[in-house]
């Protein structure tokens, strides 16, 4: 399936969408810029932190919602267009469900679960419990309730055309984001056979029951690293700060790499693809699934 | 200064809850010098005990990941956090109050702010979980203020003794504020922070004047021990081209 | 470290051990018959099922409680020494906390998070709410009380000396039972480099610092199966199924194939262990933890 | 029969929550049959499309994971039935009552039990969040009882309409008793099990014989149709030895 169609069939306007869960790693970026030029709105992002993705939906006035622990560029510091958002309403006002990393991640359990909320020791005594009614204290715990994405959007080193995705390096919490959510889309850099995902189920990270589309989308995730495929490009990052800054800069910005980008593989051409590709491969020891 | 000066918290056969930025630094100079046996937990889903050979921009990049001992979900990390394995762990803040309460959410009314900072990220959970933990702060009068309007990473609370026990928080709370000018401490039970040591170059009326509350002076503050050479090598050699120090002495 | 070692110093009498929790697969039994020959006393045993292993350890007097959902032998049915340990006090009495499989899994997250219990929507209308203390309805929900091991014997397909463990195939509730235990130990078909394990992190289900002894046990879940190393030994749950009816006939199995056997490498050779080895590789594709 | 029958109440695309014993080969006669598309969730922690190529002793044993489209945590597994995503259950029992409520655990009383059955397992978890389940049993009137003693796996309750939600059970409950002698179903909104059909061979005088309640018949209960030349071959395919199916009529 082709990122359009995937964004255009099953994120519609006012929807719940998680996206970047493995904190600042396999981002979906591609799928968040698809979604600005489907002009989407009053969405409702889900994540732990959001290494600049979110800003920009945020700025092209995509986002009626944030629930998350924390919004910025992780390398060069605040959100710009956040800021605006929260601070000036520009380009709209945005409601925010502030989240710690733990809570938002107990969240989502929850729903993975189904029970209205999960009780934890973490926020006791932070004004967060006080800010974000999703959260209330009661005999010496915080009670989390459940978040419910519509859609959990993940960004994966491969895929079978069934929905099966194999994902490694460090997880965050992609793995209850893709169980809480109602269903997945999927995008990865590599589309392979099935005998390659399934040689291997204990990679497979969300049962395909929930998989409603794979999109090929190799370099998806830039500037975010991919573990096996891409480094993470800082200088993008810090261009991305430096524009954002006021509205004309992030508007120009905005035009030059999502607006006037049609797809990804125009994307893949304005960068220096091959200076960011992890050349030296380091593969795994295989584990052996032998029966006989 | 500051990378050197928050190694030193971090005591050997730690496992340290490592933030970005400098502490990912600062981890790395204590491995490589009195703390060989400490191990870093990374709550992207990571444990390490070798600091990573290449610069790191994230926590989550690359040559963070090669090599791990562990490659995980974040709740796991957490998990190790909630039961009181975590002995260390570092915060940045926008803001720290002088019970060391932090504030990286919102300056001004919450519901129409001046200003909307990025938020807790893990910051609230290693506050309230951590053994002990230590924040990294530009000394600015801004900054260090009498109290925070908003709190996302509870410290001292309101500065009674006991106060963290009385509330239920898990961890010990902030043992240390270290800033560009100066290492800030807190008594044992918790309580109001006071001026240590200051860092070569600078004095107590300095550190005072650019504290927004009267800060107490310990007896026998004198001055903070400089950067060894091992230090400054570790530092140049994760960070070689200054990115995360770019501005700072060390 | 020798089974015998880990077992004298890790596991004392009174403690409460997690043991299968892979469900039938990966039980290990040989830990469990060193615990025999230790002459453990009072111990608190927690699982999801338990296939053989907890009925020969309730058998041979080591067992004050039980907490688990099911316990018997899964292919031939009920445990015999379970049934007269319940029923007639034989070789002691028995504490039955009893759950579901779900329930057992939230007990121990409950205990891993470190909250004194996890609401669920499962056990409502079941008596087991009535009849275990640990579980208390309320507010339409089941509220299910942490339990806390203070050890976990996993064994897993291979780890190194440092106490990284990959472990593959279903999982069961291994990684709740390990993260919610004070210490771990673990019993491996193959003891390898670090090289191996690191090389492959995702796989590595426990951080270290939890574990406190690694035995290379090669043969150590026998009759269970191991994917990759050991097919399922029916016949020999057969046979314990039909010697264990009768007390006489249990304790003289247990002389047989534990008493009477010092160690692993002893018994192995009592059993025609080639006809159960797996044979066939059928490793996973490797995945790629490239950096530059 | 039972097997062949079983296999029949799995509808193509189903997610089947698979038990040990006899479900098992229910699945694989199903898969290969009438329901192409439906997939196999086993709480060991592995879902399925193919039946295991083969033999199983359990749910897991290596011939079950190999090709498994998911390897995983109980939890995991537990979590999509949680939400309702699991179309329909298998449960085995020791006693099953008119309501459809299942002991496995024991028989008298808990704190003193004439005979202690091995537990639950994932049976209470399946009764009560999958969307509908069936039970497979020996037809014996010591196992098909007016009331059970302790409810392991809440069926309909007392039989009053609407007795699940207003527990707040999550799944619809059981919507068969397959036996050996006969197939026993229940209304739509719950209540008392009836007589559905009688397997070739049997009477319903003798199904009401071995039923420890006064059970009744439903209009137009005839025979249970008997299995098909292809249930039958995948039946023994699955199951050459006869290992699950021994002393069984398929």
């Amino acid at each position: 399936m082709t990122m359009a169609e995937a964004v255009a069939r099953f994120v519609p306007d006012g929807a719940t969408v998680a996206m970047g869960a493995g904190l600042e790693a396999l981002i979906p970026f591609a799928a968040g810029h698809e979604l600005i030029r489907q002009r989407r709105r009053d969405l409702e992002l889900v994540g732990p932190i959001s290494d600049a993705l979110f800003d920009q939906l945020i700025g092209a006035g995509c986002v009626r919602r944030v629930t998350a622990a924390w919004l910025g560029n992780v390398s060069e510091g605040l959100g710009h267009c956040y800021r605006r958002a929260c601070e000036h309403g520009v380009p709209r006002s945005l409601e925010v469900h502030d989240h710690s990393n733990f809570s938002i991640s107990l969240a989502l359990w929850a729903a993975a679960w189904n029970v209205p909320s999960l009780p934890t020791r973490t926020l006791l005594g932070s004004d967060i419990v006080r800010t974000n009614l999703d959260l209330a204290e009661a005999d010496g715990l915080v009670h989390v309730s459940a978040v419910r994405p519509d859609v959990a959007i993940v960004h994966a080193q491969r895929a079978d055309e069934h929905g099966r995705a194999h994902l490694w390096g460090p997880l965050g919490i992609t793995e209850e984001a893709g169980l809480a959510a109602e269903r997945v889309i999927v995008t990865c850099e590599q589309l392979v056979d099935a005998g390659v995902t399934l040689s291997d189920p204990n990679r497979i990270l969300f049962p395909e029951t929930k998989v409603v589309a794979v999109v090929h989308e190799p370099g998806g995730a830039h500037p975010s690293p991919v573990q096996g495929f891409f480094k993470r490009d800082h200088a993008f990052y810090r261009d991305y700060a430096q524009r954002s800054r006021s509205v004309e800069g992030f508007e120009g910005w905005l035009r030059e790499w999502v607006l006037a980008t049609p797809d990804r593989t125009t994307y893949l051409e304005r960068i220096d693809a091959d200076a960011l590709r992890v050349k030296q491969p380091r593969p795994s020891a295989p584990a052996d699934f032998g029966v006989e | 200064m500051m990378v050197a000066v928050a190694s030193r918290e971090i005591r050997d056969g730690d496992l340290v809850f490592v933030g970005m930025r400098l502490p990912i630094l600062a981890y790395a100079v204590a491995r490589n010098s009195h703390a060989p046996t400490a191990r870093g937990l990374f709550e992207v889903g990571l444990m390490r005990d070798q600091p990573a050979s290449g610069f790191l921009g994230t926590m989550g990049d690359p040559p963070n990941v090669a090599g791990a001992l562990w490659a995980t979900r974040m709740s796991n990390a957490m998990a190790l956090m909630a039961r009181g394995d975590v002995d260390l762990g570092f915060i940045g803040g926008a803001e720290v109050d002088r019970f060391g309460n932090l504030n990286t959410s919102y300056v001004g009314d919450p519901a129409r702010p001046q200003v909307k900072l990025p938020g807790s990220g893990g910051g609230a959970d290693i506050a309230i979980l951590s053994r002990r933990w230590v924040t990294l702060m530009s000394h600015e009068r801004r900054r260090l203020v009498e109290r925070v309007s908003y709190v996302t990473s509870p410290g001292h609370g309101d500065g009674t003794p006991g106060w963290r026990r009385g509330r239920g928080l898990l961890g010990g709370g902030p043992v240390a504020i270290i800033t560009t000018l100066a290492v800030l401490r807190f008594p044992e039970d918790g309580g109001e922070a006071f001026l240590a040591s200051v860092h070569p170059g600078h004095s107590v009326e300095e550190v005072r004047e650019h504290t927004g509350w009267e800060l107490r002076v310990a007896e026998g503050a004198g001055e903070t021990p400089t950067p060894t050479e091992a230090e400054l090598a570790a530092i140049r050699r994760f960070d070689p081209e200054g990115f995360w120090t770019r501005g700072q002495s060390a």
